[in-house]
This record gives structure tokens, sequence and C-alpha cells, in this order.
């Protein structure tokens, strides 16, 4: 039986970056295929052409023993191929409807087809037990939710080789549990997938057969029952990866974050944040965990000062921070970082740096007042040669100041967000989602980063999803449900279930 | 020697068929009398008005014809720096010993127009299209309703402009609403000082089985049956005459304000709207003229107070 | 005060005559603009078709070949700025305002050089488009109301008005109702999800150009072959741009953009009423402040409904296959 | 196409001047079709607008109020904003000028009265600026539509201003009195006599410098940092605590303010009075150029040049040749509007290969 997808020497190459150098190997069908690599290893690009995205500098595709050329998406999807991409492709403002029969429409006249669709849709969410509402609008749903439309797109279209660009990136471990469900069903119907991921674990729960990347190379292709986590992890990045990073005894100062009865409401009255009271002391990391959407990311918000709370109190270092008296929170970020409050914001390309800015621009970002001098003019020498530093020491790969910072992997644009944040020199730090979409040898520097600063005396809260990293992280836990805090753990009791029920809003402590 | 003449247009240009287009046919017919040809410019604003000005003094030229009133502060300013060069400067008053303004009393050809209106009118209401509300404009509509009330009390006269920027003189769809939205308040005679914006009023006035005034030059050709008459400012003669006078020596630097007496405006009567002008609107209007002409009706110039007596 | 005193039926006549010339350009702005292609060049393209279509009508005498022809030269200049916008990935704003220069003097220069008239057409006489008279008017036209409704407000305009009106259920059917409707939206929000779901980005985006062609070489047609009966220099006078203030206005969405069109027609209506009567309080108002309403009242319109109106995301922004 | 592969003499002066020869191309052959010679027209063009002094100084009169203009249009842009407006902030820029004019121009001497003048002109038209700017950031309102709508107002309510208040007693043009002497911007053939006697004033210099001073603060100040930041991305900038209502005011004043100085050019350093529709689309023009020069400050300098050597070649060019009407201009200005500001990289896969086919 020829192999499903088989990849002959692919090349690609952007400009002076070789994305893809002579890739091959194959897949089998009905398997589910791993892929890893460090970022900008060049998964994603592989798969783009896959999917008639890119077209490739050399090298050719065979589909069921079939060499292909595919030009276009449209192309990709007639050879029944499907892709789930690391950034959605949802149009937000149409339903979870419109999305499914975009492309795939069957006919000029929608009106009649739309009641037709609809009720196969409701038919797949029961079968594959899919919790999703046809009629929704995009923006609306939560993310996990986003993902499932993605999901339903592909079974709606039949799709035989399913691709998956880290798909389980923004998703819950409960999530990411009924995700694999659904790939196993479709396992049994004989579909191939193919799985990019960063989190090993869940290559070795998933998938048969996996291969690795690491600058543009297959570094291996190995069966999944065959290697470990360390044995991928070392493939991946050259080097052993460390599992448990050093840290200082937890010895917590003075507080320097007091929450009181803090209380977000929104316009339509939805009670966001639900009377949150806690305490944050001079060198701990506090983890707040929870599923996403549940009043984590209003937190950071309200805390960084990009957002006003509708009542409570903050303190600190002992006073209050000004948010009474304000119409909107317009400029108060720029206060609360002068007090030495930093913040990494969770969605990093959104909100943590300028896409179209350079580099050494980005690295000055929110602290734009800091660098000038009296006429008001920004102290390029100086800049540069922070920069030049900042490079080096977070490691951030190119090194190149002047390259726009749209063009760095996703790893590298947090490197510089975090390392900007760190040199602030705060006494809080505001982390969310610091790892998201992050390979694991970065992950490695970020952590290491992040526990000196602890250990220096800083005061971090740290949002993720991630348990993994809240065990790597946190001094102490708070699970956050539903606007209110559920349930709080010292770092020693860290349990898996207990903290899953907790996420849950399961019982309350 | 044949005398070195000149003639430049304003933003308008030469085929506006308003007093461009008058002035050129003048500088024309004289070309053809005389078979002395002339320079032809075009100033688009008052910056360049200078810079041609002073160009085409700089040639040497013996006279310069500058058509409209933007003109003004140009040929004030280039014929004091020119003491040599003599300036005609039409529609507008400039002070300086080599400069002649040609002015004109659009309100009397306008009275003549209104009065032939509220003759021809049924209704007794008479709309005026104006293209910018400007003091000139102004002029005509109040020389026009000094006559329609002066002939009859009962008339009524709706006045609306085009617009305020110079799009308001090339807008003859809004001409034509105008001149609808009026004719839907019951006018049946309406008089169009529109420039190009007038084109749309006189054909709307034709399709609507109503009335039209034309202005500046004789419109009256252009929808026999329907344009009642024309208020023309004789732009044509000015030039024409400012030419010969310097061809013959007899050229003279001053003010003129040349009415219906001066053969500066008039009204049009000719083949096109001789069966729209009964011999009793004939007769009043050619009374009128008389009565103008000879002093007896003092007609209000809008300009010399601001104001409007109706 | 009685109904004829408020002149309110001649202010709703007029309202419907002055709308098509912003309904068919704002239709077309629409199609661009939700397939993500921004259309400042549609005073151009009006332009351009009403000189094209007076000029041809007048030549061969036949409004209709007028009309087709307009249609012709809209579409390849939707198509110019299509190749520009879509396939050379240029600033769209860039092209629209060159299409609205380039085409302010070429329509003078050619007008010039064939008629000799100052860029102007001659009149177009018997070879314009008139007013449909519909069937049984002659009888109804005195009946008190029914009559005006009848004869003025519903019937006594050009094929052109009747085509404005329908347009909009037509336009609101393409867009929320067909393929090619679902398509250019997702085009408009979001290209990257259409691409992958199969669409060809550029493709839809030509053919929104090319109705937005068609549809505005009407606005052009009517204004020189119904309203004025020839084509004068700039006679667009800033209808295209209106147009786009009443897409905006209307949040791109056909009904909404076309009250926003009703709107500036009946703004307009009014205050050609208003101009020069005494009105209670204020007394008369100059001519010149009075042009200006339409104006003030979209501004405070736009203020107060705190319309915070919402452009298709990827407006503006070429499509460019890449993270 | 990615031309950042490209060198930077390719991205700066190849392909520009390949884009202009192409308009040129384009125009040349509608001039031919006119029925006039087009070198022999390029030639008379060059020669007025260029290199004659007293042509090029006129091209420099008009390149001055451009500049102007299109650094309003320039600076609302880095914020993301599209001014559409500064035609009628120019208009009533040019009111603020004349008020203080009319008001001042007997008693103060020339040194204050020409400051006066221009913070007249940038007051009202910063004024004009900032009440869209306002309603942008407070109520939300598309300030594409407010400014276009802002320019109708403008418009009416300048035809009011000047016909019933500023039109001296019996006089036919629609223009306010002229100023007196001491309100004339000092020319610059004072000192350089070969410019000849045209209205090229000190109003170039201070474009000069309002260029300069755009440039450094735009792309070395920390307040442009943060209008940039604002223009590419509000959440972030929101992020980095940049107050963006009053970025999105504060920007529309400057911007109001440099449209409003364009005035001071058209005024008090040529006709010195004020006349309806003075502005004649100086303010549109300003669009032109901000797109063309992408907002650079050379690159605004050129594009000024290039349309004032327009306006002023293609004038000379139609009193020689009467089968060319001014009229071909605005459609020559159109043609380079689209081959440089929209085609911009026409060329550049065709320059890439002969690039690489020598490299
Ligand atoms: N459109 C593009 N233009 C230029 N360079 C690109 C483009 N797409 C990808 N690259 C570069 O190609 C390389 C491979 O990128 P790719 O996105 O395939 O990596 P990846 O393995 O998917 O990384 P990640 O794990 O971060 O998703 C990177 O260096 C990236 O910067
Ligand atoms: N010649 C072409 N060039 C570029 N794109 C094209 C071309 N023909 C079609 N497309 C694009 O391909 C897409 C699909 O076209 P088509 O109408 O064939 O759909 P389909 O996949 O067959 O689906 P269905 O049968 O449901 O309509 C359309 O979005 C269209 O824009
Ligand atoms: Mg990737
Ligand atoms: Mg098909």
């Amino acid at each position: 039986m020829h192999p499903a997808v088989e990849f002959r020497g692919i090349s690609k190459q952007f400009g002076a970056v070789k994305a893809n150098t002579d890739v091959s190997f194959s897949i089998a069908k009905g398997a589910i295929h791993g892929l890893v690599g460090e970022n900008g290893a060049g998964k994603s690009t592989l798969m783009s052409i896959l999917y008639g995205y890119y077209r490739a500098d050399g090298g050719e595709i065979l589909l069921d023993g079939q060499a292909r050329n595919i030009h276009s998406s449209h192309e990709a999807i007639h050879l029944g191929i499907g892709m789930v991409h690391q950034h959605f492709m949802l149009v937000e403002n149409m339903t979870v409807l419109d999305n499914v029969m975009l492309g795939a429409e069957g006919g000029f006249k929608l009106a009649n087809k739309r009641a037709a669709v609809e009720a196969q849709l409701r038919e797949i969410c029961t079968r594959y037990r899919l919790d999703v509402d046809p009629l929704a609008t995009i923006h609306d749903l939560s993310v996990g939710a986003q993902q499932r439309v993605e999901i339903l797109k592909q079974i709606y279209r039949s799709a035989n080789i399913l691709i998956l660009d880290e798909p389980t990136a923004v998703l819950t471990a409960q999530e990411t549990e009924s995700l694999f469900d659904i790939l196993r069903l479709f396992k049994e119907q004989g579909k191939t997938i193919i799985l990019i991921t960063h989190k090993l674990q869940e290559i070795l729960d998933i998938t048969d057969t996996v291969t690795v990347m690491r600058g543009g190379r297959v570094v291996g292709a190995v069966e999944t029952a065959q290697t470990s986590k360390e044995a991928l992890a070392n493939m991946m990045v050259g080097r052993p990866i460390e599992n448990n990073l050093p840290r200082g005894a937890y010895n917590p100062g003075a507080p320097v974050l007091e929450v009181r009865d803090l209380q977000l409401t929104d316009d339509q009255g939805v009670v966001l944040l639900d009377k949150l009271n806690f305490t944050l002391r001079a060198g701990e990391i506090v983890a707040i965990a929870g599923v996403s959407g549940n009043g984590q990311s209003e937190l950071m918000e309200i805390l960084s000062g990009m957002r006003l709370p509708t009542s409570g109190q903050v303190d600190f270092q002992g006073k209050a921070l000004p948010y009474a008296g304000r119409s909107d929170a317009d400029g108060l970020p720029l206060e609360f970082r002068h007090l030495g409050i930093g913040h990494v914001p969770e969605d990093r390309l959104r909100d943590g740096v300028i896409k179209n800015f350079s580099v050494m621009h980005n690295t000055f970002f929110g602290y734009q007042d800091r660098v000038k001098n009296g006429w008001g003019l920004i102290d390029f020498k100086g800049v540069a040669e922070r920069c030049a530093g900042l490079l080096k020491a977070f490691d951030v790969r190119p090194a190149n100041p002047d390259l726009r910072i749209g063009l760095l992997s996703g790893g590298n644009q947090q490197k510089v967000v975090i390392a900007r944040e760190v040199l602030a020199s705060p006494k809080l730090m505001l982390v969310g989602q610091p790892t998201r979409g992050v390979d694991i040898g970065t992950i490695e520097s970020i952590h290491t980063q992040l526990l000196a600063l602890r250990d220096a005396g800083v005061a971090i809260l740290l949002v993720s999803v991630e348990l993994e990293e809240v065990r790597a992280l946190a001094d102490r836990i708070l699970v956050m449900c539903g606007g209110s805090i559920t349930g709080e753990l010292k770092i020693d009791e860290f349990d898996t279930t207990r903290i899953g029920l907790l996420m849950g809003g399961m019982h309350k402590s | 020697a044949d005398p070195k003449l000149a003639i430049v247009y304003d933003a308008g240009g030469k085929f506006d068929k308003s007093f461009n287009q008058s002035a050129s046919e003048g500088a024309a017919r004289f070309k053809k009398d005389t078979n002395i040809s002339f320079l032809e410019a075009q100033a688009s604003s008052d910056t360049q008005a200078e810079q041609v000005l002073r160009g085409l003094a700089r040639k040497n030229m013996d006279l310069i014809a500058s058509i409209g009133f933007a003109q003004t502060q140009a040929v004030q300013k280039v014929a004091k720096e020119f003491p040599k060069v003599r300036f005609v400067l039409i529609d507008g008053v400039a002070q300086g010993a080599n400069v002649n303004s040609i002015t004109f009393k659009e309100e009397e050809g306008s009275y003549l127009v209104g009065v032939a209106g509220v003759m021809a009118s049924k209704s007794k209401k008479l709309g005026f299209i104006g293209g910018i509300d400007i003091p000139l404009i102004r002029t005509f509509a109040c020389g026009y309703a000094q006559g329609a009330k002066a002939t009859d009390k009962k008339a009524e006269v709706f006045q609306n402009m085009v617009g305020t920027t110079s799009a308001a003189w090339n807008d003859p769809a809004k001409g034509g609403e105008l001149a609808r939205s009026q004719f839907e308040r019951g006018v049946d005679v309406v008089f169009a000082v529109a420039g190009g914006s007038g084109m749309g009023t006189l054909q709307t006035a034709k399709e609507k089985g109503k009335l039209s005034i034309g202005v500046d030059s004789n419109q009256n050709s252009l929808y026999p049956g329907s344009v009642l008459t024309s208020m023309v400012k004789r732009i044509d003669n000015a030039v024409y005459d400012s030419f010969m006078q310097m061809k013959n020596g007899t050229w003279k630097a001053g003010v003129l304000a040349k009415g219906l007496k001066e053969g500066g405006v008039d009204w049009a009567l000719d083949e096109h709207n001789r069966k729209l002008i009964t011999p009793e609107i004939e007769k009043k209007v050619l009374g009128v003229r008389k009565d103008i002409i000879d002093g007896k009706v003092k007609v209000i110039d809008y300009r010399t107070g601001n104001s409007c007596p109706v | 005060m009685t109904f004829e005193d408020l002149h309110i039926g001649s202010i709703l006549v007029s309202t419907v005559r002055n709308a098509p010339v912003l309904i068919f350009a704002a239709m077309a702005g629409l199609f661009a603009e939700r397939s993500g292609v921004i259309d400042i060049g549609l005073e151009g393209k009006i332009l351009a078709s009403a000189f094209v279509s007076a000029a041809v009508a007048f030549a061969t005498q036949n409004p209709w070949y007028g009309v087709a022809a307009g249609v012709a030269v809209s579409v390849a200049l939707a198509t110019l700025q299509g190749y520009v916008s879509i396939t050379q990935k240029g600033n769209q704003l860039v092209a629209g305002i060159a299409i609205n220069i380039a085409m302010s003097g070429l329509t003078f220069v050619v007008a010039q050089f064939f008629f000799q008239q100052g860029g102007r057409t001659p009149d177009l006489g018997q070879a314009r488009l008139f007013d449909v008279v519909l069937p049984g008017s002659a009888a109804i036209v005195d009946v008190p109301f029914v009559g005006w409704l009848y004869t003025k407000l519903i019937g006594g305009h050009s094929v052109l008005v009747y085509l404005a009106f329908a347009l909009v259920p037509l336009v609101h059917w393409v867009l929320y109702h067909t393929r090619f409707g679902l398509r250019l939206r997702a085009c408009g929000e979001n290209p990257h999800a259409a691409d992958a779901a199969g669409v060809s980005v550029e493709w839809t985006r030509y053919k929104a150009m090319l109705i937005a062609g068609v549809l505005c070489s009407f606005s052009g047609a009517y204004l020189a072959i119904v309203q004025s009966g020839f084509f004068l220099r700039d006679m667009s006078a800033g209808a295209g741009y209106l147009a786009l203030t009443a897409m905006v206005f209307g949040n791109w969405r056909p009904l909404y953009t076309f009250f926003g069109c009703l709107m500036f027609g009946f703004f307009g209506a009014v205050q050609i009423q208003i101009e020069g009567v005494d009105l209670p309080v204020v007394g008369r108002i100059p001519g010149s402040l009075i042009q200006m309403v339409p104006y003030v009242v979209t501004v405070i319109v736009l203020a107060g409904l705190m319309a915070k109106s919402v452009a298709p995301k990827a407006i503006g922004v070429p499509f460019v296959k890449s993270r | 196409m990615n031309t950042n592969d490209m060198p930077r003499w390719a991205t700066a002066f190849v392909l520009p001047l390949l884009n202009l020869l192409s308009a040129l191309l384009v125009a040349a052959l509608v001039i031919h079709l006119l029925g006039e010679d087009p070198l022999d027209s390029l030639r008379i063009l060059i020669n007025s607008a260029i290199v004659n002094p007293e042509g090029l100084s006129y091209t420099l009169f008009y390149a001055s109020t451009f500049i102007f203009t299109g650094l309003s249009v320039s600076i609302a842009m880095q914020a993301g904003l599209f001014n559409i407006g500064s035609e009628g902030q120019m208009y009533i820029g040019g009111l603020g000028l004349t008020i203080a004019m009319l008001a001042l121009d007997a008693s103060l001497p020339w040194w204050l009265l020409i400051p006066c003048g221009i913070v007249g002109a940038a007051l009202f038209g910063a004024l004009w600026g900032f009440l869209p700017g306002y309603l942008q950031a407070k109520r939300g309102s598309h300030i594409v539509v407010t400014t276009i709508m802002f320019n109708f107002i403008a418009a009416s309510l300048m035809n009011f201003f000047i016909v019933k208040y500023m039109i001296p007693a019996g006089e036919q043009n629609t223009a306010s009195r002229v100023f007196s002497a001491a309100a004339e911007m000092p020319r610059l053939n004072t000192w350089f006599p070969v410019l000849g006697d045209t209205p090229l004033n000190v109003s170039f210099l201070l474009a000069i410098v309002a260029l300069a001073i755009y440039g450094l603060v735009v792309t070395r100040s920390a307040w442009g940092y943060k209008l940039r930041a604002t223009g590419l991305n509000k959440h972030a900038a929101h992020y980095a605590g940049i107050r963006i209502s009053k970025m999105i005011i504060v920007v529309m004043l400057i911007s109001g303010a440099l449209a409003g100085l364009g005035s001071v050019n058209s005024i008090m350093g040529s006709t010195h009075y004020l006349s309806l529709n003075f502005v004649g689309g100086a303010g549109f023009v300003g669009i032109a150029i901000a797109l063309m020069g992408r907002q650079h400050p050379v690159g605004i300098f050129l594009s000024a040049v290039l349309f004032g050597a327009l306006i002023q070649g293609g004038f000379d060019l139609s009193l020689e040749k009467p089968n060319i009407p001014t009229e071909t201009f605005i459609f020559i200005q159109g043609l380079i509007i689209l081959f440089c500001g929209a085609m911009e990289n026409f060329y550049a896969p065709a320059i890439m290969k002969l690039i690489k086919a020598k490299g």
C-alpha cells in the first residue's frame, strides 16, 4: 500500500532563510503522525506547501503514490486535504454555519442550502460529541469552541488527510483530551492525521510515528513507541533539556500586591470578577490556574492598568493603585509601569509588540519616556547598546536589532518582550501565558529568566493554562473559575486532579 | 503698426457659455473685422492671474483685456509695475492711469427680464437660480425682483443658489433639481444665473413645459419655445470696442459702467423667442426700457448698499 | 399649515430624484469595500462614465448605447483599480485618488478635443433617457394625494431611478444569501480564512470590482443622460465622496447605506425648500449657510448615534499569503 | 512582491524613476493624440518649470503650499488617521490669518504682524482639525467622513463670511480688502534677484523647516514613536500607556495647524487678500503628496516639487501650445500618482531578475 503522503526532497527558501531543505519522509494511511521541532524549524512551512499555500522551490509531494502539483488551497481541498492552522482561519463576524459553508457552498443560492447544512452540522456535532452551536457567531465563542469549529469544517468537508498545526497551544487539558478523542475517531475511519505540537507528552499520548525537524531539515523519524520525551527533546534542540530548573529557597518578603474585594462587571451587567482577595509577596511566584475565559485575562488587564475595575481596592507596595476617579484607563498602564509593575501580555502580537517596528524599537516599547533626552528625542545610541546586550543575554535569534519583529518566530518575539519587561527592573511582574506556542528549548530559557527574577526578590503573578508550567514555576497556586478564586494550593500540595476539580468550580475550599 | 493685443480669461475658461465666452466672441469678431490677431491665456488662480499678466506685459503688449472680477487685484498690481501697458478690466474696478475698468449694470437688464417674466407668468411666481451667493449674483436677483414686483404687486420671487464652491458653476444636475423644486412650488418662469449649472435649469424648464430666462450671451436658441428671453451682457461689445479703440488710438483709461443706455446690457428678442413674447409684453418691456434709459425709472444696484429694496 | 405649504410632497419627490446618483455609487462602493478593496475612486468612475455615456449617446443618438459605453469605461477603470490594488498590491487609496484626479483632467481634455465646447458635450436632445409615465397616470393624476403618489412620487421617473431602488434588495440578497456574497464578505473580513477555505481571494475581489464598475457607471449615466442631458467638466461635484460617506454611515450594509443616500437626498431637498424662507425663531438663513445643512446633520447624527462604524476588517490591506 | 531584498539604490531611485517615466510615456501618448509633439512639450515643460530660474521659483512657490498640506495629511496618517480635511483646514486657516491681518495690519510693524498672521492661520486650521479629531476620539465618528463633511461646511462658512463681512463696499471681487504692505511675507527675490519677479517667499523656508521638524519629531522623538505606535496598533499602544484619544486629538490639532499654515504662502506670500476658493484643491493635492512621498520628509518634498513643477510647467506649456489645455496636467498628475504611488513595485520583479542575472 502506498503511503498517504510522501514528501520527496522538498526545499523552500524565503529570501535568505532556508525554511525547508531537502525534506523527505512519508506518512502511512490511517496513521497519526507527529511533527516536532523548535520554533522556526520549518514545520508550518512544510504543511503550507502540502496545503498549496506556498509553492516549493524543489521536490515533490506524492499522495497515495501519485505525484501531485498542488497550486492552491482550492486544489488541496479537492484532493481531500484539510488544515487546521496555527492561527484560526475563521471569519469572526460570521456564524459557524457560514464559516463551515465558506468555500463549500454547493451552489449559488445559499437560502435553501443553509437549513440542510445546519441539520448536517448538528448531526456531526452529536456524532463526534462536539459542543458547537452552528448559529453562534465566531467572536462570541471561546478559543476552544473556535478550535472545534475548525475541526467541524474539516469533518464537514470529509477531509482524508488532516493537518493540525499546534491545535493544542491554546487549549486546556480537558479540551485537548476531547480533541484527541475526536482524532482517534478519525483514525478509526482511516483518515490520516498530521499533528504539529510543542508538547512532547501529546506526541507520546496520541501519535503512531513522529518526525523531528531542526533548521529546516529532517533530523529524525521514529516510531512513537520506540522513543521518549528526552530523546525527542534532544533531537529537536541538539542538546539535553533540563526538566527541573534550579530555584532558590522559598523566602517570601513583604507584601507587594494586595487585592481586596476586586469586582468587575461588564456593560451588560455580567460579573467577570467576583470579589477577589489575595496577596502577593516579594520573591514569590503565584500562579493563577484555570480554564481560559474565567477572568484571568481581565484580572491581568486590571492589575496592569489596561482596564478599570468596577469596585474594590488594590494596594501596591502599601499604596492604593490610582483607579479611582477615572472614566477610562487611557494612559494608566504607563503610570503603573512607572510604579514598577512589569507586564508580559497574554497576546504578544496584539498587545506586546508593534509588528512593523524593528526589534530594537520594540525593546523600549512602553518605556519610551525613559529613553528620551531633555529635548524629547530618543537616545538611539543608548538604545542600540542596550538592545545589543539584551539580544545576547536573552539569546534572541537572529540577533539582528533592525529586523522587523513580526519576522521573528513567536518564541523569539516572546523573548524580546520578557527581556524588555525584566530589564525595566519591576517590583511586580505580571506574566500571561509566557510560553504559548513556544518550543521546549525556548521554554527552558524563559523559565530560567522568570525564576531568576523571583530569586532577585520580584513578586511574580503568572497566568497559565499549562499545568506543567505552573508546576515548574509556582510557589503558590490560585485556581480561578467563573471570576472567583475557587482554591489555593502550595506547590508541595500540587495535585492535578484537585486542581482540575477546582478549575471546574467543583469545590470551594 | 498693428497694436499687440491679449485677452486673459478667468478660471471659467473661454468656453464657459457665459462671460468668458462672450469676451472671446468679441475678440474673435475684432480679428475677423480687422485681421489683427491677439494672444489668449487663462488664469486658474489669483496667483496665476498675476503671473500671466506680468508675462504678457513683459512682452510689451499694448492692451491686455482681463476678463472677470477675480483679476481685479492682479490688474491693479501689474498695471502699476508696467505703466506703458494698457489694461481693460471687465466686471471689476481697478485703479490706475493705464486701466480702463468696465462694469455692467446687470440690475437694469435683469429688471427688464423681470418685467417680461412676470407678464409671461400665469402663477405670478418667478424663480431665480444663482450659482454662488455673492454680490454680483444678488445684483441680478435684485434687479429681476424689482422688475417683477414693479409690474405686478402680487409677484413672488423664489431664489436658490446652487452651492458654495466653484463646483456650483458646473453642476447642471443641481441646477435642474432646483428648477424642478421651484416648479413644484408653482413657479413657471425661471431665471438662471449659474454658468454651466444654468444649462440644467434651462433644460428642465424645457422638459417641464415652463419658461426660462438665459443670461450673459443670448441663450434663446438653446431651447426655442422655452427660453423666454435672455439677459444679455455685451461683454463681447466691450472687448470689441476696446480693441477697436486701441487700433484707432481713441482708447481712454477710466471707469465705465455700461447699462441699457450704453448698450452694455439688454434683453434678447429674436426669431427663437418671437412666439413667446406677446405684443403686450414687448410693448411693456420696450416702454420700461425707455424709461430706464431716460432715467424715469431708477433700478437699485444691490452692490451700492449691499441690500435689496424688494 | 397644509400639506401644500410644507412642500413635503415636493421634498419627497426631489429626494427620490436626488438619491439614485448616490445609491448606484454607494452600492458599487459596498461591493468593492466588502471584498476588502477601498474604493475612494468612485468619483472618477462616475465622471468617466458620465462623459462617455453622454458622448456616445450624443454620437449615436441612442441613450442605451451611451449607458452601455459608460458601463464599459467604468468597468475598465475598475479593472485597472483592481489590477493596481489586487494584483500589484499597491496602496488602494492612492489608486482611487489617482483615478479621480486623472479622470477629472482626461474627461475635460477628451471632451474638448472632440466637441470644442470647453469640456462639455453638446446637448443630448432626444438622445436622453426620458421619464416613464406609468399606465393610467392620466386618469388618476387629479385624485388628491393618490394622484400625486402615483404620478409624481412613484411614477414619472427614469428607468434608472427604478433600477436604483430595485438594486437595494438585490444587493442585500447577493451579499447575504448567495455563495458569491458569502465569499465576498469573507474576503473583506479575513482573506486568509477565505483562502484557507479554498476561495480565490484575488478572483473574488476582481469580481467585486467588476460589479462596482458596472454599478458606478449607472451613477454617471444617470447624472449625464437623465438628470442633465449633457456632460460638463467635474459634474460629479463630490457625489462619489458623498456616496462613500453614505456607505460609512450605513456601516457597510446595503439597507442602512440606502438610508444614508436617502438622507443626503432628503436634506438636499429640504435645503432647497428653506432657502429664502422666513423660518420661525431663526428667521431667514443666508443661502450659503443653508448649503451646509446636510453636512452638519450628518456630523451630528454620526456623533450622536455613537456610530462606531465597523469597517470590514481587511479593508485596504492587500492580500499577501504570509503570516 | 518583496522589495526588502532589493538594494537600496534600486528601491530609492531606479524604481521611482521608471515609474515616473512610465507615467510620462502615457502622457506623451495623449499629447501625441492631441496633435502636439511630446518631446518638444516635455522640453518646454522642463524648461519653464525647472531650468528657467523664474519658472523654478514659481515651482517652489506652489510647492511651499503643497509641503504644508502634504505634511498635514502625513502626520495624521502616521497616527492611522486619514485626514481628507486639509482642504477645509487650510481654507479656515486662511480666515484666521485674514482676521488677524484685517485687525492689525494698520497698527503693527511687519515683524510682529507676520507672526500674528502665522499664528492666526495655525490656530484656525487647528480648530478645524480639532473638531473631527475630537469626534473621532470621543464619539467614534469616522474621521474620513467627518473631514469630508467639514470640507463642505468650511466652504459654506467661508462663503458666508467673505460675502457678508469681508468684501469692501462697492467691490465686485469676492475677496477681502488687500492687506497693508507690512503684511507681505518677504520675497526671496529681495536676496536672490535671479529668481525674478515671483511670489516665492519666506514661506518656502518655513516649509523646509517644517519638514525638518516633522522628520525629527516623527522618527527620532518619543512622541513620534508613540504617534507611530498608535497608527500601527491601537491595542499595543494602549498597553504601552499611550493615551489614544489624546493622541488623536493632538495629532489632528497639529494636522489642522499645518494645513492652516499652507494659507500663509498663498495669502501673505502672494495675493495679500482672502478670496473665495483660494485653496483651489491644495488640500487634496496634499493627500496625493503624502501618499506618494510615503510620509517621509524627503518624499514629501520631492512630490511637492513635482506637483509644483507640473502646475507651473503645464501652465506655460498650455500658453504655448493651445492644443494642450491645462487640464491635461491634471490628468498627468493622476497618472504620476498612479504609477509612482500605487504601482510602485510594478518593475520590481524585472529589476530583481536583472540584478540576479548579473550577480
Ligand atoms: N512568509 C515568510 N517570509 C519570510 N520568512 C518566512 C515566512 N514564513 C516562514 N518564514 C521563516 O521560515 C522559517 C520556518 O518558519 P515556520 O513557520 O515554518 O516554522 P515553524 O517550525 O512552524 O515554527 P513555529 O514552531 O514557531 O510555528 C522561519 O525562520 C521563519 O521566520
Ligand atoms: N479561473 C479562475 N482563476 C482564479 N480563481 C478561480 C478561477 N475559477 C474559479 N476560481 C475560484 O475558485 C473558487 C471555487 O470555484 P468553483 O465555483 O469551481 O467552486 P467549487 O470548489 O467547485 O465549489 P462548488 O461546487 O461548491 O461551487 C472560487 O472562489 C473562485 O473564485
Ligand atoms: Mg509553525
Ligand atoms: Mg464547482
